[in-house]
């Protein structure tokens, strides 16, 4: 199958893309989100910090419905596909937003690929405004899908999930656990006995993180143990996809950030933009986030149309925008001068949530060499 | 791979440019082409390239979709079809790529009827080779600098002054041509002409290259007189129909056939396949995992330029009608020119084997094409530039001067 | 390794530096001392590192060659043994770093002979702590263009306005600032002086970093009174004198103390091992091509680093005194970014984990020091700033203003 | 053994640089050689190029000492070491001289780790005047030291040695040759009989190139059979070090030919060099040039005062130099603008020096692959 030249961004999902724009606009998460962070600064004897996210926002974005775009309609979903998911991860991104979809989304495209009761009850719930994760990761974090911290035996689980992202904001999660019989994926629930839930202290400012710890927790079978690789690799391009998205999104307002910052600021009596050492840079970001924003809507579209192409674009989305990531974060804040590496610059959050993702299902080098394997 | 939904005309159209083009490819030329068409100098390749391209004229894919008042076809959305099975057919280039890449945009909007009538037919058949004076050996990045003097004398102007890097100069009919009417204007003073190189008092005098190649040359002009009716546009609106012949340069304008040469993503593919063949230290250069992130870092942008060409046209996501377009040289050129100096380290010691040593790899085509890739970065609006002119007109910083 | 060759009073110096060294490292502190001495906030910290300071001026590893009428201890040829010593021991750094490095040397060079007296020996024992009131809120990479004003009245001044990035100024007790005198004049119309932080007029805001430290602060001054007496240098002399203070920082001067923290090739070493130990897909992060290749390409710019700086002093073959010496601000502070950014790639998913998260790498200090290194490329005197200056200085290229 | 404080550049050292320097500005090399290079250019129809060096300016090197720097006194030569050789090679690279010394002096310290009746007797021949090369590589221009094309068996060589530096300006050949006892090096004459030399059209106009065909040539021993590979392994330091010196001193000549380019060259009113765009980037030629420069005398003072760290002083020069070979190249030519692709600029001529050197004796990834084995 080939793609549609427009990367499948019709009139539903211009609008949607948009719709969802505008909504973030009126809500400016950061602003919400610094509250949440006062006396948590100190590095050396700051507070805990709380996994915040805006409860509220998420009602509404359920009632909106946004959070079953990727939900199947027999599981009571919208039945939209990756391209429309990958349009909100985008603005996600260029909002920073703290939120339980991210992850959901990523659980959607995982689940409509195992293609089981368990799964498909899953999505339902989702589709109901739960909200799910993934727990995929060991301490290594490597993203080998076979490297679980987890066993699995008769029903329950026992190890540890590392690097659990969003995890205090979500209400189940979707493990990878080992056994004899190979990788399975699972599914706890964030209050159930034998789930302990210990939160890193990260420094990304928009996301939380945490490990898992089974202790003989229940599980429910989403995919047999040893089907679980098969699964996570053909859900693999969509979730590459959709992180690519959100840094691209937040190397976008990095960009405009920048852009804006220098029209303002004065030095040698002149807006710093009419310098060429800082314009070209500035330029070269947006070089690098164009690149990034067209491997990203090419690589949702060929998950969508042209599915045996899909991990070659889904690598090459990721493998620019881990670039873009670092790239568009160094020059930001350089060109930003002292107000940059400020805490009241909004700089900074964007800063810290790109080297997240920048390393977050691989980095440029894992995926290069992915994607050298197929061409 | 993205297509189309062509109509029934559209799809027809397709099966006879392909047909067309499986037919009538041309056999080899005595001595080798060179690798683009700004650098031929050699006779031979002047009439093998100007039969060529008449005859694509002849059949239809050049000048597709314009007029027949014009020397058109009179179709509509043929043209894009035909350049794009053109450029799909690796035949030889066209050879008056100024004439139909500029020439023709700028009579289209700034010519008179009669200019039009006039000098777009001999253009599609070759018969009227065209070449550029604009820049001059001291208004290089700074054009508008330019001191070639346009004097007013009844109904005719006398030029005099020089330019330079001017490809095709030597073969070329006519010239598009900036001169200065106005020493007190940087901007305003400048008028835009159609000048014929017959003219006596017109010398061409070739540059060599660092390649070797001397498709470029040196136009002087001493005491040259056109007629008024060679003016393109108003006086003193010379500067503003440059910049659009510059901005069809860029390909934003309107095509009307395929100048082509490889495409990114050949060449890319033949870096590769480098790699594969090339052994070095025991293994194939692909087989070294240094080597082949390189490699993938560079399919990545030229993918990358690929995708960005198609959001170009999808609005809800392309950022802005010229933000991508005026990326594109700049990127371009950029990605060419890693891409050669990736090859020539894929060929690590042979990579100094030039062109007819006959161990060289490809007859020396990377490190040729390598250096040629100077000519993008720094004609037409040098990489310095393109990034003044992103950052100004697309993010709106000031400008620099 | 390199090596001097030593005479007998440097030898046996050097062994007793070692030995003192040795015997006389400091306990740990209670809670972990912050990477640099520009981020210390906690009482504790201070009077340890005060003490620590004192202690080892008393024993003449400070102000080892100056003249014992500044509290010098009046040797030759010493100090950089000395220093390089309290490098090589690893011990805690020198609270009182803008003093000895900053002040020291400007007074050294512009101050009177009771400044001399008056101001040095303090700062040798910390008990005057000192700060830089430089920078403000609109003049960072434009630093002339500075807004605090000056005002002449009898035989006092009276400054009013505000500084920004003021490391240690909530411990410190002097502050080295610039006020304008005459508003019409750029350059010229700046002053020199010593301030009191003890001025009622004085208020200090901590600025959070994004790390989350607060060693940098706000400094307002309103109607602040400073006797003529502490004024450096002649009126109008302070853009001058500045300048000379910014060389010292930027390792020029004359050393009269070890400032330290981690030397380049021992944060890189520390990449290196990072990477042996870091399991990532089934191998260590060092045994991947790619990322060994990368940290060589690391490894070789801290090792160009090092022989950079040897290379300085031999006339020969330096290219002139400044050429180096102007270049190793930006050199360092890149190559410090870039080393801290790399170890993030090395660390990977876990290069989230920050300082207290029990998993954390060396308890978070690559996140801490990869975000903190902007300091180094953004204040005093940006990475565009110096390649202006290395492009005017060193190359004699015109000035972009 | 350490290293002096001074790279081991003494008066002797500086003063030879001095006027090893002065003696070239004189020459202006550049100058002699083009008129040996018309006809040539066009790469379609050109005539062929001779391996041009002007013979009078050799032999006044040679009168004045040069060419037997790095010779033993025991074989009549000066008897100085790395340091001073490198130093003759950085002028030789920034004045872009076609000479037969650049060989001479890797051919002098390959000799020099031989020890054999052979190589001093080659040794005395060069104090003599006669001039010398390497003929090491195979066809895929491998520096693995066991990848040789040419066989020896009793006495005589068959073969071929490819990409031999300067070729038709020299005397002799050091050829590595394989046998079933191993490598060993031997000497050929350029001459002699079963020799042929089959000139490469390169684009390198300041050297010439060629393999060197073999059919029965009579060879004398210079080492051993099996003896070769540690040979060329203890020189290998040397050998880095000349190449990194030359692709250093070409940088250098780049580096202030571009600056004062851009002091001259007016547009939009003002020189260039007062545009960020055009300053920023010749400042860094000039950083990148000081780390090769400084890692270049380190090499070399390691070689002549402390060989157990030559090797990866060596390996960290020329990966230095391989980069600053490409930047130096990339920029000067680029911020010429028109002036910089023409055939009359000499910066096309540094240009292609330099990306010829770039190669030599391993590639930046190469040098860094075996500086990691040192670490």
């Amino acid at each position: 199958m080939s793609q549609p030249k427009d990367f499948g961004f019709n009139e539903d999902i211009s609008m949607l893309k948009e719709t969802f724009a505008k909504f973030l606009t009126e809500k400016q998460p950061i602003n919400t989100l610094r509250p949440s962070l006062e006396g948590t600064e100190d590095p050396y004897h700051g507070a805990t910090r709380a996994g915040f996210f805006d409860k509220d926002t998420w009602q509404q974005m359920i009632q909106l419905g946004w959070h079953a775009v990727a939900v199947p309609e027999e599981q009571g979903g919208i039945g939209m596909g990756l391209v429309a998911a990958t349009a909100l991860a985008e603005e996600i991104g260029r909002f920073a937003l703290p939120t339980p979809l991210s992850t959901t989304l990523q659980a959607c495209f995982l689940l409509r690929e195992l293609k089981s009761a368990g799964a498909d009850q899953l999505l339902s719930q989702i589709a109901t405004g739960e909200s799910v994760g993934l727990a995929i990761y060991g301490q290594q974090g490597s993203l080998n899908t076979d490297s679980t911290d987890v066993m699995h035996d008769a029903g329950t689980l026992t190890g540890t999930s590392w690097y659990v992202t969003d995890a205090q904001k979500l209400d189940h999660f979707i493990v990878a656990a080992n056994s004899d019989n190979g990788i399975g994926l699972f599914k706890v629930s964030a209050n159930q006995p034998g789930v302990t839930l210990e939160p890193d202290r990260i420094v990304d400012l928009t996301r939380d993180q945490a490990c898992l710890v089974f202790s003989g927790a229940q599980a429910e079978t989403l995919c047999e143990p040893g089907h679980g690789e098969p699964g996570l690799k053909a859900a693999l391009p969509a979730l590459l996809t959709l992180i690519a998205a959100d840094i691209a999104g937040a190397a976008e307002w990095q960009l405009q950030a920048t852009a804006d910052y220098a029209k303002v600021r004065q030095q040698f009596d002149r807006p710093i933009g009419f310098f060429q050492a800082v314009k070209h840079p500035i330029v070269d970001i947006m070089i690098q986030t164009d690149a990034t924003r067209s491997l990203v809507y090419n690589a949702a579209c060929a998950f969508d149309f042209d599915r045996d192409d899909a991990s070659r674009c889904a690598h090459l989305a990721k493998s620019s925008a881990s670039d873009t990531a670092s790239l568009a974060s160094q020059c930001s804040t350089q060109l930003h001068g002292g107000i940059g590496f400020t805490w009241e610059a909004d700089i900074q959050v964007y800063h810290k949530r790109q080297i997240h993702s920048e390393f977050m299902f691989g980095d440029g080098n894992w995926q290069r060499a992915k994607l050298a394997e197929l061409i | 791979m993205s297509e189309t939904r062509l109509n029934n005309e559209q799809q027809e159209f397709q099966e006879f440019c392909r047909r067309w083009l499986g037919e009538n490819r041309p056999g080899p030329t005595k001595t080798p082409l060179p690798q683009a068409a700004y650098e031929v100098v050699d006779e031979e390749h002047r009439i093998y390239l100007s039969e060529w391209q008449a005859k694509c004229y002849q059949a239809g894919l050049i000048a597709t979709d314009l007029p027949k008042e014009y020397g058109g076809h009179g179709h509509t959305g043929l043209q894009q079809i035909a350049s794009a099975e053109v450029h799909r057919a690796k035949v030889p280039y066209f050879i008056n790529w100024i004439g139909l890449g500029m020439t023709v945009p700028t009579l289209l909007a700034h010519g008179t009827e009669d200019q039009k009538k006039t000098f777009l037919p001999p253009i599609f058949t070759a018969e009227h080779i065209w070449c550029q004076g604009f820049s001059e050996p001291g208004a290089g990045s700074d054009l508008a600098s330019l001191q070639t003097s346009a004097e007013k004398q009844g109904d005719h102007w006398v030029i005099n002054g020089s330019k330079v890097w001017t490809s095709l100069g030597h073969f070329a009919q006519w010239m598009l041509l900036l001169a200065r009417d106005d020493k007190h204007n940087k901007y305003g003073g400048i008028t835009y002409f159609l000048a014929p190189m017959a003219d006596p008092g017109i010398t061409v005098k070739p540059i060599h290259k660092m390649t070797g190649e001397s498709g470029f040359n040196e136009v002087f002009l001493d005491q040259v007189k056109i007629g008024d009716h060679l003016r393109v546009d108003e006086i003193g609106a010379g500067w503003k129909v440059a910049m659009s012949t510059l901005t069809s340069e860029r390909g934003a304008g309107v095509g009307v056939g395929a100048v082509a040469g490889e495409s990114p993503r050949l060449v890319m593919q033949q870096v590769i396949n480098l790699a594969k063949d090339t052994i070095r230290n025991g293994k194939s250069v692909w087989d070294d995992p240094i080597w082949r992130d390189r490699l993938m870092k560079m399919y990545e942008r030229t993918e990358a330029a690929i995708q960005n060409a198609r959001r170009t046209k999808v609005k809800a996501i392309n950022g802005g009608a010229m933000r991508i377009p005026l990326q594109s040289k700049v990127s371009g050129s950029e990605i060419s020119q890693e891409l050669h100096h990736l090859a020539l380290g894929v060929l690590g010691l042979s990579s100094s084997l030039y062109t007819r040593d006959t161990h060289a790899a490809d007859d020396g085509k990377w490190a040729l094409g390598y250096m040629n890739t100077y000519t993008g970065t720094i004609s037409g609006g040098s990489s310095e530039i393109q990034r003044n002119i992103l950052g100004e007109r697309v993010l709106g910083m000031p400008k620099t001067k």
